[in-house]
């Protein structure tokens, strides 16, 4: 399976990289999205995968008596989410914004601003 | 050392900010509490300085959990002399925007982000936990959204759309390094991950998460050839807001470098060698930018790139006095780009145009603020005995025990470059004679405003260049205080006993 | 020395506090003050005067404890030589220009930097530190930067300016690598220290790089050919002001630095090499074209490049003649040559010209003038009695006994001969001249300048033939102690006007007459090869370089920059790709062991399918709204996959935010257009390589890491204490809210500005005097 | 057999492939608004194969995984509605 | 009603926290006994309703039950065969129903059924259109639909 | 007796999954697409989710199953309503076999208002 | 969205959701839940709530702007980091109320954090959401 999902998040790496490198805005915040997805998937794997071991001490117990699943990526992978979906929701209304004051989705022809 | 003083630099900012919050849409009462917050911020932030320079580090467990088991922040030198420099341009710059930022912005929380800004540059600072500075990392990069966006001006947006972009893929490229130092370590305390790297057997892969966090930091702090984000957006948003860009953001980006490359990663000559060599190219790259711009904040943002070079150009060396140098540079640099940014703030007031062609004759006009804008500009570009030349002397020194020419060269050249960018905006800007156009008279208002707003609008740059002139003066001594980072820097063991002490 | 070390202290404070007191109060014209201000240099000058020199000693002032850059001063034969012309022809200069500069705007301002440039200049030449000398060095190209553009609104003032820093700015930090350079092999900064470590400095790897440095600093600042351009063009400044950076000091900076470092370098080949011919052919160069001028100040500027020139060749030549001979030479012309330029200033002052041609017959009317013309002429020919005569007799005699190479003294001699020929030909263009007599005057009723505007020039000029006629006035203070500081070794010469009919006299009689009859034939009209070597000449190349180097700099930067997001994140993509793979295919093995992998089910395998097929449909689909249903399917994909491996908070939140961010595309997408085709294009295979490059290299890394076995403390301990110290059984819950708490307190601040982001994007409008701020 | 693996065996591989139907039709469309049905639907099977995986883990928080998709599953489909609503009336 | 019904829970609670046995086999006997205590004490009274209409909704959930299988079945048989005998149609059914409630009631308990889907409700609330996967006729399917559903739905609201 | 009723609880369910997924890809056009589809599925998951319950035979897991199956009869209905309602008036095609179609031109094309 | 069905389920549906979501994020400490994913279904309830009933509905039915919350749950946060250090303790520390009480546990300052959590996680999502529904 370790496989299979580090596959996976070689695709997820690579088609948020082939996105982003678009022209249009919609597909670059998409591409963003796909990565995010992709390192919070890299987080979970890299922290080992385990089945049916959620890490929460059972009803009856202080402690674990079971294996479990590390928590921490869990909770890295909780606060990262959060956080991209802040900064997703302003790079949305971002390019929300941007389309109506530049009147186009076309990232090439957003330019002024590095010109002389 | 256990000290609680450690929190109040982040969570005064925080405090500030969430009252302003309250205060939504009152721009007077909020200008009142910014300057207020940052002011008790600095104090703070003096306070945490003046104990981390006389050479301890202190920690401070957040929750009451002993590292590396929760997250811990740490001063030492480094963090605490940053901490008070950031918290006096903020202060600087908070004084800049109580004076310039209309009640636009000022309504839809120009002040509170300024907060959380500086809240987050302090807790990167401090942090002693690397997906803790992650989180800060994000702080700081969602108020820099807002600030650069507020407003909305089709440039904001233009120059936001990259900004925006490639900071995000900055932060998934150092999202990406932690997952692979806890994949490997299992920690994400800084210290804790010093002390199992240095037994891992993996160097190899550990190696990749420094390449990452290269990457991921070199986007953040502008580095060649990964800057472009900076020259296309910087010079978009109000003056106030691009002083403390300028002077802060690419800096974390430096000092996470610093943190992670002298804690974490040992020596691998591949990676030292690339960041010598992308220094250098930034330091060339970045004064070919200004040498050509005709746009003062473009001018001075392409300097940015060119002077992250200096730093990044100490760390790739990594001697005691390239460190210095790059330390001593990183300090100077916040107080002189600060500046420059809230000069072509005041200078847009009075001409309406931050482009040469339409500015001059300030020379004549107001020789004293010229007086005092050449000061700040000659340091920024290092003449001396103003505070750039220092730490350019450790690092041509440093680059010399290197025996490395090229750095040498890159330093001196860019140094000529620097100084003839800034001596053409002299030229155009205070000698030339003033260009008076229609469409961008109505822009000037300086001759609107009253005396009291003037001086509050001189206020921080004269903060700035008194203190530009003290780290000149004090050269010696601030040199001692970077030595004494350096010191710090180069033995990961005295870091990891303060945070780990060997029971 | 204690003493030498308050007095040099308190020098610098007066200076400093004089330029406060002219810079602070206004910019309008105080006759009175800018009148008083020469007494500064008056009062140093004093100073200097009585102070005895010492090789030995060096005043330390201020030590740094982590730089080398340690405020020290020496008060040589050659400081001192340098601290008098400084001072003295200080003093004069402000005499002179507060009658010069008199319903001027802006005077204060000029004597401010006047007097800065006097301080910085006193800082070099007293320097024994290189970096404080290399800090005043700066100082002084700064501050001429400000004099020569002091008329600022002035295009060509400008432009003058410009040139002059930049070339001696490119000069100074060169100078500055060389200072690094001597002083990191020497291990000392300390000049007068570095003489005892000559050794480690001459056999390093890195002399020669270091020599050539130190030498384009000096050959910039005293405009040696091809770097001697700025001087003329530097003539666009005020006249005291030319009068005192070009005749008496900052040009002469570079030469006193060779002079200073002579002891050094001397014993290099190179270092006779590159002087000699440097210096040689600046003064041969620069002489005959000062012939072709008709401006006065240009005339002098050109001849000043050319006893640049001379000093040069002198010091590269060394030996103990043409030692004494630049010795001698510095002080000979400062005198002349600031007198020259003075007398320029004054007769524009009168007659509002400097062009020769328009001159003529000023000798009635001014006839003062033309005394001063005709000394300064004097000594600038070397005619007995002047000083200019012992000076020009030690130049050949040293020339005539230079034995280095064969035919040496012929080839040195006929150089020193024709440059010297030349030279005295524009001493008369400009000291003899104007003043001929003629059947029509210029000027007839010119009026009589005041006393300040002649009597410094005067004194000058005067003192050229009392040196000359007393020789033993400058021989014992002056020229022995400067000779012997430039040789290293002690020198000790008798200066005599007559030395009897021999060679040298023959030959510098040949000058003179060699002299009368370039001025008497002097062409009016400049030769066409003249002009073209000067439009094709060095000026022109290095104008050329620099513009290259700025179109270079602007095709540079729009390049890298050409706004094109795609492009700036294929080349970081690419960075990382590259510094990624390497660092990878360098470590890692590609072994896969299905013994540390779990097995795959059917569930997941479908999952992962459905998983994998729903990122294609993202990338490919033409239809917006497909590609973001799309993605909120990869979304749901990962949030079953959290379902299979335990963690349903983290299940629970992706699949709350996945839906959010869903339908935050699709509150948005209606109002932005349609995709764009994805029509295929070379870029596209450049964009795959990358993505599927950097994806691999993902891949690769993390089957690697999970090869290795996992480290649980940290976890281990969260999972101990969760409930009996935190209180929480759902361990993710108490990291997020206890153990990690400071994370989730930061997390909401970013959730909170974001919210004000969008909030402020989509509301804020600004009044248009808010638009900019 | 017991229960655990008749839900492996036989009940988990219906819902499997059940989902992998209704994702041909995700991929078929045609129209947008059939990709939000089976959308819709795919969720629905998610809840489903939540409870299952409840039972055969015998961890019951997978039910309250199964909560929040019903929740949002429906939230979705009325925000895409909006949006064909929207769309057509600027079109 | 409401206040009954509210009634009938608290007494339900009360009674489980008595026997201090919490489970749903004991809330359901609290549930019965306290509707029977009520019952008994309501009885003559205006509020009898309430007593009334219990069995009613019973009774239709056991309706809805039957319909949704049956429904199920006849689709399912469709769906699993290869041809085709739907006869879909969409029809305007009048409505006697009148509030937001009855409405969306109405039409949430058509949806559920298969083979008919609510798609609107006029904007006069006169008319309820709803896609039929069986329509051999218009009007017996009108009627299937007032007779069914509506009627047992408002018996139970009004 | 527990097992048993699992059996048959969550076979039934998945099999009307089954058929759902089925009808979704079965069905000629979009409107029977959700017909067929909605009610099928909340059958489905709501006949696992009672097996579930029965399974654990826990208070707080059945209240939670009964919760979700409120849930889901809830929103299944009204989602396939706005659904349904949505394609209508973007102009999703009927079935051609389809017979009358009282809907037909009773839309307010601009405001989308039903007359 | 004009249709009544919609509305009137949501009538419903709001109440059921903001209770459930209470219930999440006071569980959370216990089990899968907590303050953000709680935070999110209160959102939602709203979100849900304006789809159905115009967003000018659910303004006024919520009385407050949405983003006042943000301040309130983030002075809660800071509140409860802070403290702890009135006692002395680092900032941040858990405190626990000695005996616990039904449903959710111990109380401490980490429920208190978790309400700040939730508070901010309502404010900005709706700010968010709400902002952007309104805006053309
Ligand atoms: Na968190
Ligand atoms: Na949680």
């Amino acid at each position: 399976m370790e496989i299979l999902l580090a596959v996976t998040i070689g695709l997820l790496y690579a088609a948020g990289i082939f996105l982003i490198l678009r022209r249009s805005m919609v597909r670059l915040i998409i591409g963003l999205i796909l990565l995010g997805n992709g390192a919070n998937l890299l987080i979970f794997l890299l922290g080992r995968i385990s089945k049916g071991k959620p890490p929460i001490i059972p009803e009856d117990s202080k402690v674990f008596t079971d294996l479990y699943a590390d928590p921490i990526p869990q909770a890295l992978i909780l606060t990262a989410i959060v956080i991209s979906f802040g900064l997703q929701a302003y790079a949305i209304i971002l390019v929300k914004r941007a389309y109506r004051v530049t009147k186009t989705d076309d990232l090439e022809e957003m330019i002024t601003t590095d010109e002389l | 050392m256990i000290s609680h003083f450690l929190i109040w630099p982040i969570l005064l900012p925080l405090l500030s900010a969430i009252v302003m919050m309250f205060f939504w849409s009152k721009p007077r009462e909020q200008r009142v509490i910014s300057v207020v917050g940052h002011f008790f911020t600095l104090i703070s932030a003096i306070f945490v300085a003046t104990r981390t320079m006389k050479g301890d580090i202190y920690t401070l467990f957040a929750g009451n959990w002993e590292a590396p088991y929760g997250i811990v922040f740490v001063g030492d030198a480094l963090s605490g002399a940053l901490v008070a420099l950031a918290s006096f341009s903020a202060l600087a710059v908070s004084i800049f925007s109580a004076g310039s930022i209309g009640n636009g912005r000022a309504s839809f929380g120009f002040f509170p982000i300024l907060q959380f800004l500086l809240m987050g540059l302090n807790g990167s600072f401090l942090a002693g936990d690397l997906f803790n500075l992650y989180v800060w990392f994000e702080v700081i990069i969602i108020s820099s959204f807002v600030l650069i966006t507020l407003g909305s001006e089709k440039a904001q947006l233009e120059g936001a759309m990259k900004y925006v972009t490639m900071n995000l893929l900055a932060s998934i490229i150092f999202l990406t390094g932690i997952a692979m130092l806890y994949g490997l370590l299992g920690s994400l305390n800084l210290a804790d991950l010093s002390r199992r790297i240095a037994e891992s057997p993996d160097i190899g892969l550990i190696n990749t998460a420094a390449v990452l966090l290269l990457v991921g930091f070199g986007i953040k702090s502008a580095l060649f050839p990964m800057y472009f984000w900076l020259p296309a957006s910087y010079h978009t948003p109000p003056a106030a807001v691009s002083a403390i860009f300028g002077g802060l953001l690419t800096k974390v980006g430096v000092y996470a470098m610093f943190r992670v490359f002298s804690l974490l990663f040992i020596d691998d000559p591949f990676i030292r060698k690339t960041i010598i060599i992308l220094a250098i190219l930034s330091m060339i790259a970045g004064a070919l930018g200004a040498m050509v711009q005709e746009n003062i904040r473009k001018i001075f943002s392409y300097l940015i790139i060119s002077h992250i070079g200096f730093m990044f150009a100490g760390l790739g060396l990594f001697t005691e006095l390239a460190i210095i140098g790059a330390i001593f540079y990183l300090f100077h640099d916040i107080i002189a780009k600060t500046n420059a940014f809230l000069i072509s703030g005041i200078i847009y007031k009075i001409r309406g145009s931050f482009r040469l062609e339409n500015i001059g004759g300030l020379y004549n006009q107001f020789p004293y603020v010229s007086i005092l804008f050449a000061l700040a500009l000659f340091s920024l570009v290092g003449t001396p005995p103003l505070s750039g030349f220092w730490p350019k002397l450790y690092l041509l020194q440093g680059a010399f025990a290197d025996l490395n020419a090229w750095m040498m060269f890159g330093i001196l050249l860019a140094s000529l470059l620097t100084l003839l960018a800034v001596v053409k905006i002299w030229i155009a800007a205070f000698w030339k004679k003033p260009q008076v156009r229609k469409e961008i008279q109505e822009r000037a208002v300086w001759h609107t405003l009253d005396q009291q707003h003037k001086i509050i609008l001189l206020t921080p740059i004269i903060m700035l260049t008194l203190a530009s002139l003290l780290l000149a003066f004090y050269s010696s001594e601030v040199g001692s205080l970077a030595a004494l980072i350096a010191q710090q820097l180069s033995d990961p063991r005295i870091y990891i006993e303060a945070v780990i002490p060997t029971p | 020395m204690q003493l030498s070390g308050l007095i040099i202290t308190l020098i610098f404070t007066f200076i400093s506090l004089f330029i406060l007191a002219l810079a602070l109060p206004s910019a309008r014209v105080n006759s009175r003050r800018s009148a008083l201000s020469f007494l500064v240099p008056f009062s140093a000058f004093c100073v200097f005067a009585f102070a005895t020199p010492s090789t030995e000693q060096v005043i330390s002032l201020w030590e740094s404890n982590s730089l080398p850059f340690n405020i020290s001063f020496k008060y040589d034969g050659l400081a001192k030589l340098f601290s008098l012309l400084i001072t003295g022809i200080g003093t004069l200069i402000f005499l002179y220009a507060s009658a010069y500069m008199k319903n001027t705007k802006y005077t204060q301002r000029l004597l401010s930097f006047l007097l800065l440039f006097m301080g910085a200049m006193l800082g070099v030449v007293l320097s024994d530190n290189l970096l404080v000398l290399f800090l005043f060095w700066e100082l002084t190209s700064i501050s001429s930067f400000f004099l020569i553009g002091f008329k600022n609104e002035d295009d060509a003032s400008q432009k003058s300016a410009l040139q002059a820093l930049s070339i001696t700015g490119l000069g100074g930090l060169a100078m500055l690598g060389g200072f690094i350079l001597i002083g990191e092999m020497a291990q000392t900064y300390s000049i007068s220290q570095m003489l005892s470590h000559t050794d480690l400095i001459l056999e390093h790897p890195w002399f020669v790089p270091a020599l050539l440095l130190i030498l384009l600093g000096a050959f910039t600042k005293s405009a040696q050919f091809p770097f001697h351009f700025w001087l003329p063009g530097a003539m666009k400044a005020p006249t005291p002001v030319s009068a005192y950076l070009h005749s008496a000091t900052m040009v002469k900076a570079g030469v006193y630095l060779l002079a200073r470092l002579n002891p050094i370098f001397s014993q290099s080949e190179l270092w006779f090499i590159l002087l000699t011919s440097f210096g040689g052919l600046t003064m041969l160069y620069a002489a005959f074209q000062s012939l072709y001028k008709t401006d006065m100040k240009a005339i002098l500027a050109y001849t000043t490049v050319s006893a640049l020139g001379v000093m040069v060749f002198l010091i590269g030549m060394g030996g103990e003649q043409a030692i004494v001979a630049v010795s001698l030479f510095i002080l000979v012309h400062a005198l002349y040559k600031a007198a020259f330029f003075m007398l320029a200033g004054t007769i524009d002052h009168e007659t509002g010209t400097r062009d020769i041609r328009k001159l003529s017959g000023l000798g009635k009317s001014l006839p003062i003038l033309f005394g001063i013309g005709m000394l300064a002429a004097w000594s600038n020919g070397g005619i007995p009695p002047s000083i200019g005569f012992v000076g020009k007799d030690l130049i050949y005699e040293s020339t005539l006994n230079f034995q280095k190479f064969s035919y040496a003294p012929y080839i040195l001699t006929a150089i020193s001969w024709l440059t010297n020929s030349m030279l005295f030909a524009a001493g008369l263009l400009v000291g003899y001249l104007p003043f001929r007599k003629s059947s029509a005057p210029s000027h007839p009723d010119v009026h009589k300048p005041s006393l300040m505007l002649w009597l410094p020039p005067a004194l000058l000029a005067t003192m050229g033939i009392v040196f000359g006629v007393f020789p033993i006035l400058v021989e014992g203070s002056i020229v022995n102690p400067v000779a012997t500081a430039i040789a290293g070794v002690s020198i000790k010469t008798h200066l005599v006007l007559w030395h009897g009919f021999n060679t040298v006299l023959y030959i510098s009689l040949a000058t003179l007459s060699a002299g009368l009859i370039l001025y008497l034939f002097f062409q009016k009209k400049t030769p066409n090869w003249v002009t073209v070597a000067e439009k094709y000449g060095p000026r022109q190349a290095l104008h050329g370089i620099a513009n290259s180097f700025i179109s270079f700099s602007a095709w540079f930067t729009k390049t890298m920059q050409n706004g094109k997001l795609r492009l700036y994140l294929l080349v970081i993509l690419s960075v990382l790709g590259s510094l990624l793979g390497y660092v990878v295919l360098r470590e890692t093995t590609f072994v896969i062991d299905p013994q540390k992998l779990s097995e795959i089910t059917i569930y997941e395998g479908i999952t992962v399918g459905i998983l994998i097929t729903s990122i294609f449909l993202t990338l490919f689909s033409g239809s917006r709204l497909a590609a973001v249903a799309a993605m909120g399917v990869v979304g749901y994909t990962l949030c079953i996959i959290f379902v299979f491996y335990s963690a349903p908070d983290l299940a629970m939140t992706q699949f709350t935010i996945d839906t959010l961010t869903v339908i935050l595309f699709v509150l948005v997408l209606y109002r932005l257009p349609r995709f764009i085709r994805l029509d295929f294009s070379p870029r596209h295979i450049l964009d795959g390589v990358v993505a599927i490059g950097i994806g691999a290299l993902m891949s690769i890394i993390s089957l690697e890491v999970l090869h290795r076995s996992p480290v649980r403390e940290i976890s281990d301990f969260y999972a101990m204490n969760s409930y009996l110290l935190a209180k929480g059984k759902n361990v993710v819950n108490v990291i997020l809210v206890d153990f990690r708490g400071a994370d989730t307190l930061i997390e909401i601040v970013v959730l909170s500005i974001a919210a004000i982001g969008v909030y402020s994007l989509l509301k804020l409008r600004l009044r248009k005097n808010e638009k900019m701020e | 057999m017991s229960v655990n693996e008749y839900l492996y065996v036989v009940i988990l591989p219906i819902l499997a492939i059940s989902v992998l139907l209704v994702f041909i039709r995700f991929i078929k469309g045609p129209g947008i608004s059939d990709r939000i049905v089976a959308l819709d639907l795919l969720i629905t099977i998610g809840i489903g194969i939540m409870s299952v995986y409840a039972i055969v883990s015998e961890k019951s928080s997978f039910l309250d995984i199964a909560m929040i998709f019903a929740l949002i599953a429906f939230l979705g489909t009325i925000a895409f509605g909006y949006y064909l609503e929207k769309r057509k009336r600027d079109d | 009603m409401r206040s009954l019904f509210l009634m009938n829970i608290l007494l339900a609670l009360v009674w489980v926290a008595l026997t201090g046995k919490f489970d749903y086999g004991n809330l359901l006997f609290g549930l019965v006994l306290s509707y029977a205590i009520l019952w008994v004490i309501s009885r003559g009274t205006e509020r009898e309703s309430y007593f009334r209409k219990v069995p009613r909704i019973l009774f239709f959930i056991a309706y809805f039950i039957k319909e949704l299988i049956k429904a199920n079945i006849q689709v399912a048989y469709d769906v699993v065969t290869p041809k085709d005998h739907m006869k879909p149609a969409i029809i305007g059914v009048p409505l006697d129903a009148e509030t937001d409630m009855e409405i969306t009631l109405l039409a949430n308990f058509i949806t559920l059924t298969p083979g008919t889907l609510s798609m609107d409700v006029s904007s006069d609330r006169k008319t309820l259109y709803i896609h039929a996967m069986y329509v051999q006729d218009k009007d017996e399917f009108i009627r299937s639909i007032k007779d069914g559903f509506e009627r047992r739905l408002l018996d139970i609201l009004r | 007796m527990t097992d048993f009723w699992i059996l048959v609880l969550s076979s039934s369910g998945a099999l009307f999954i089954l058929l759902a997924a089925i009808g979704i890809l079965r069905m000629p056009d979009f409107y029977l697409r959700v017909s067929v589809t909605t009610k099928a599925a909340t059958l489905g998951v709501g006949l696992i989710l009672t097996s579930a319950a029965v399974a654990f035979q826990q208070f707080a897991v059945t209240s939670r199953v009964i919760a979700i199956i409120i849930f889901i009869l809830l929103t299944g209905p009204v989602g396939a309503h706005i659904i349904g309602r949505a394609a209508y008036f973007i102009g999703v095609k009927l079935w051609d076999k389809t017979g009358t179609d009282d809907l037909k031109g009773k839309y307010n094309d601009r405001n989308h208002k039903l007359k | 969205m004009n249709t009544i069905i919609l509305k009137t389920a949501s009538k419903y549906l709001l109440p059921l959701l903001l209770l459930f979501s209470v219930f999440i994020l006071l569980r959370g400490h216990y089990l899968p839940g907590g303050g953000f994913v709680g935070g999110l279904v209160a959102a939602i309830a709203f979100v849900l709530h304006a789809f159905a009933n115009g967003l000018p509905e659910t303004q006024r039915l919520m009385r407050i702007h949405p983003g006042f919350l943000m301040p309130v749950g983030l002075a809660i946060a800071f509140l409860s980091g802070i403290f702890p250090m009135l006692f002395d303790l680092p900032f941040m520390t858990g405190m626990w109320k000695k005996d616990p009480i039904p449903v959710i546990g111990s109380l401490g300052s980490a429920l208190f954090f978790d309400i700040g959590v939730y508070l901010v996680v309502i404010g900005s999502s709706l700010t968010i959401l709400f902002t952007i529904s309104e805006t053309k």
